[in-house]
């Protein structure tokens, strides 16, 4: 088993009909994600790729039990495609958009919290589980072939999908890979994933890839040193040469107030035991340090 | 987007908060004009969306409408931080009793606003925070119940106002009028620093600073308009490759670095610092990387006067690798011949293919990133 | 708060709901004018707050202006369930092509807002609750996020109507202007029944249902004002009771009830129903129970024509009977003697002293309110 | 023990220094309850009863540790101070206040119970714990003297009493009274108080007193049919006499859209094996014969 997604979800995919939506729709069905609709208002009847499509969330969840949604609305209605989602009743739900006015993310996020439902991103790759073959997200499936024990927790994108592979390169199997997403407000952020990720039976390591912006890894630190979290952790975090001030490609990458650099959050994770690869290229090999004792 | 001081501090003024009188000039002579309409002692401001003007000489008080002038002639097309002094913002010197500090923001972890607030102003939070943190009260508001009166309340008294006073009033408008801006114009910071009580006994925004959500701009053409018409802390580089559709940012080395996806960019910037090179920018071409966007990534650095090396370090699960080589050669044939070098890290279906047609063209192939790196800060030394 | 048909389609078009021509006439002759002015054919409608006005021969269609005059002169001053027509609404008569229901509540069990909607409208909706359950679609709209296009699209399309036809906008609007009103005005019912598609294509709101929280009128004085006006659902008594500031409601019955908080107020009338007597209204004084307040409840009462007993039951945990029992003495005496009976049932402390004060004035005092009832039933006994 | 209040809790009452506040707050010490601060802004540093006041509740909660709130403030701001009492990080909040605007009342009661905090009212005689001597509300102290296994759950202020007081005549001891409130949107409401009080080991028989308006009443009896709740209940509902469209004094006691009228409320109550009082008298007799079983 894995946390969030399992042999039960059912994913219904919103924005399906649109270019991102119809591409990703198709690499999730190859990964073996049940994907049982999509949703565009005004398309209900038409299917893609053979899921049939429905106008609203209600109407994927009624008549085919989705019970998780991936996202893939362009911003200015994203928000609102999340709001659809919590109210159709989903457990589960991934926003891969990026560019979501921050203020309308808090309002969509904290309703959906509020209810209990769980999101990913947004702005973010999403989900994906190698042991019961689920995905929702934009990761290469290429990459998530080899099921083992180890759990990826990112704000990154690609550079999940580069240090996964090296994991995998290096004889290590994944449990499971979460992108938080690198927006300033995600629905579960970089602490709360590693720390549900923790909680699975089933994961013997974690690596976490943070990067500058927020406070999200100086939290997780603060915790794992309170002992909340008793698994092995090996961190890495971008941004050690991002100036103070400026956005780095994501809009939560930015040092502001003086807080959020990347070498107090390397020195916060040093400073309670977690180790920190210097490159994305050191983290297999600390894992394996770290696993064997 | 950060607004300037002086249209945040219109904004506040449309909110019903009272500032000193000020008006912009854009030369000497309207600066000569204003403080005399305004009345001096005035103070001369520099439009730059930077911290730490005022150190850098980008404030000054003058006596006399000659003095202004005199010295706006100066401060006109000064260099602070990288950016050119063009608009200056003259306004009345107010004599103050004390200085605070107030902003607003969004604070990731509990995901609700989050006021700052702090008796002692005038220097960056980061400095209170430092010296003196026990005066920083937080209060938090949750946006699905929004600004109320006790949250008014817990942060005017902390500033040090006594209820029923006309201080606690135009304090606690100041809080309000910050809040809906925050909210009304999807703002990311609004900040007073300092705020301050005036000898006169009024609480003034002696300073305010507000940055924009860029992704909710399209909700403001007016905001919009303004970052058009005055792209403020975009160098002409980043402006250039914004309006392609990169994400991108001026640093100050010369290995040029192009990657795809930010935080794979950004360890690519680490990777090459940490071999002991220097980094000329951050650009990210975002998830994919077609024939097309990479050409037009390449060509945007190949233009680039301090960059020596292009660093390419593309990490696709589908992508072909023939088709990041074919987007280089392209630029390279566009550009007719360069000095630059450049060096490719590259994992993708069809490398050898990839690698065969970079050969064409003189350019290397590496599939690891830390071999791509070195070599890229070896080429780079002088 | 209920607004009258007239006042809710005003808001209704101050929303952007298109809305049949329509006047407001208080005479015959501004009847007669407003027909002319309008075009005929026209529907007189009787401005009162009552459901089932239609069937009672509230409302009337006149062919000319001179036969809308003869008809307005009989239903001026009719009688509908005990209110008296004194307002007619004039409005331009619609030929209808189908008619549907659409509602806005606040649902209790969810805490949200909730639309009822029907694509069969025109009778109530308890009638289509009963006929057609099926036909009846619940969306709900959480407060913290308001209204979203979704719920719209719901909402319209289960009306019957297609994405992208002229006829689905205006519908989508008039949902839009129905949850702007609820929230802006503190509604507790915004109701169009029956919304209507007319023969030229329209969808139109053709009656319009509003009842606005009184719990909040203090936001809205122009509201507030219009009620003063108008007091509209309340009888004489009803507008005296309130005005003292009793919770009063007008009953059919002989027997006066008066009591201490709401639940127990119900509960005894009730208890007189129970025993066979007939309630003739409500009156509940409140939690505590002081000596002006219950003078003031009984003079009400004793000032009721149609009351025969008076029945008062109080019970308090610290309220004094004998306070009790000199507010009934001295409603008594400042009325100077009454055909009337009272009977009072009373717990609190110095019962006894209570007992005394009422036996002087020959009102006896019960411990058991049930005894007290069967007493009230039996002394109303013609 | 008792549902939601114990010997740990620890009450600031707000709005402590308006006439009914400083009332109230003397005979809830008198009861045995631990109010331990007031609030009313403006009045920091005053005392009432002996009880300092503070200026906010974040004060009361740091200064006394108060996790429970009782509120007496005027209708125009009662909202807000509920508000401000969740965000103190209190766990219960009583809210005697009548007349609150009910979209005021549904935007906050969404907040309280959105932050997990549970709230009983508005417009409401609170809560009463004989077991504890624990009061946070107006219930006159003389009734419930004498603690035992009944739990009174109620919409009504003083027929809770009336009832009360015959309950106790016949012999039975209460564990607690929840006044739940007569606004149409309330924190607490008839059903979950029910289902609250049900789960306490320590309660053998409950009394539901419903009224007319809404439809908590129903939907109780829908769980009570359930088996969601295996407590033995004694219903009475106020109101058959109540015309439609009419407000009976509370303003949720209304009859709207052809639904909640007593009779049906009654009618559903016995369909379902719930016995129904016919008078508020015969209560007692009808909860002996239950328990007798």
């Amino acid at each position: 088993m894995t946390v969030l997604v399992g042999p039960n979800t059912k994913v219904v995919v919103q924005g399906a009909t649109g270019k991102e939506g119809r591409f990703h729709l198709q690499r999730m069905l190859e990964y073996g994600t049940k994907v049982v609709a999509g949703v565009t208002p005004g398309k209900g009847g038409t299917t893609v790729h053979g899921v049939p499509v429905y106008d609203t969330v209600e109407e994927a969840v009624k008549k085919q039990g989705a019970n998780a949604s991936v996202i893939f609305v362009p911003a200015k209605f994203a928000a609102d495609a999340l709001l659809e989602a919590v109210d159709a009743g989903v457990e589960l739900a991934v926003v891969i958009t990026e560019h979501i006015p921050v203020h309308d993310t808090l309002r969509a996020v904290n309703y959906a919290r509020a209810r209990g439902v769980t999101v990913i991103g947004p702005n973010c790759p999403g989900i994906v589980a190698p042991p019961v073959r689920v995905k929702l997200g934009i990761m290469p499936n290429s990459i998530y072939q080899t099921p083992g024990k180890i759990a990826v927790v990112s704000r990154s994108g690609t550079l999940t999908y580069e240090i996964s592979y090296q994991l995998v390169r290096a004889g290590f199997g994944i449990n499971v890979a979460i992108g938080v997403g690198g927006d300033p407000v995600v629905g579960l952020d970089l602490m709360e994933a590693t720390l549900k990720v923790a909680q699975d039976p089933e994961v013997e390591g974690i690596v976490v890839i943070g990067e500058v912006g927020g406070d999200a890894e100086e939290r997780l630190a603060k915790l794992y040193a309170e002992g909340a979290i008793n698994k092995p952790i090996v961190a890495y975090v971008a941004g050690r040469t991002a100036p103070p001030g400026k956005r780095m490609g994501h809009a939560g990458a930015i040092v502001m107030l003086g807080s959020g650099d990347a070498k107090s959050k390397i020195e916060t994770f040093r400073s309670v035991g977690i180790p920190v690869a210097e490159t994305p290229f050191e983290v297999p090999r600390l894992l394996a340090e770290l696993l064997k004792k | 987007m950060k607004l300037h001081e002086y249209e945040a501090k219109e904004l506040f003024s449309k909110y019903g908060v009272k500032i000193p009188p000020g008006r912009l000039a854009l030369t000497p002579e309207e600066v000569h004009k204003a403080a005399k309409e305004i009345g001096t002692p005035v103070v001369l401001k520099a439009q730059v969306v930077v911290a730490g003007r005022g150190k850098a000489g980008g404030i000054k008080a003058a006596n006399s409408p000659e003095e202004a002038y005199e010295l706006s002639k100066k401060m006109f097309g000064m260099d602070i931080k990288g950016l050119t002094v063009k608009k200056l913002y003259v306004t009345k010197y107010v004599e103050v009793e004390r200085e605070m500090y107030l902003s607003l923001i969004i604070d990731r972890a509990t995901r609700r606003y989050l006021f700052l607030a702090s008796p002692v102003g005038g220097v960056d939070i980061e400095e209170i925070a430092k010296t003196s943190p026990e005066k920083i009260k937080r209060v938090y508001v949750d946006p699905s119940v929004g600004l109320r009166d006790y949250h008014i309340r817990s942060i005017v008294s902390w500033l040090g106002f006594k209820p029923g006073t006309p201080q606690w009033q135009q304090a606690a408008s100041i809080v309000q009028a910050m809040y809906r801006i925050m909210v009304d114009h999807d703002a990311e910071l609004v900040e007073s620093n300092p705020l301050a009580v005036s000898k006169e006994g009024d609480v003034i925004p002696l300073d305010a600073r507000i940055i924009v959500d860029d992704n909710a701009l399209f909700k403001h053409p007016d905001l919009e308009k303004a970052l058009e018409e005055d792209p403020r802390d975009v160098t002409e580089f980043e402006a250039y490759a914004k309006k392609i559709g990169f994400h991108y940012v001026e640093l100050e080395g010369d290995v040029g670095i192009i990657g795809n996806g930010a935080g794979l960019t950004m360890s690519t910037m680490d990777l090459v610092y940490h071999f002991g090179g220097r980094p000329a920018n951050f650009l990210d071409i975002g998830g994919g990387a077609s024939r097309e966007v990479v050409k037009e990534a390449v060509k945007v650095l190949l233009n680039h006067p301090r960059v020596k090396v292009i660093f390419v370090n593309i990490f696709g699960g589908i992508t072909r690798a023939d088709e990041v080589a074919l987007g280089i050669k392209d630029a390279l044939a566009e550009a007719g011949g360069t000095t630059k070098k450049i060096v490719v890290r590259m994992k993708g279906t069809n490398e050898e293919l990839g690698r065969a047609i970079l050969a064409e063209v003189g350019v290397p192939l590496f599939e690891s990133a830390e071999e791509a790196a070195k070599k890229a800060v070896e080429l780079a030394r002088p």
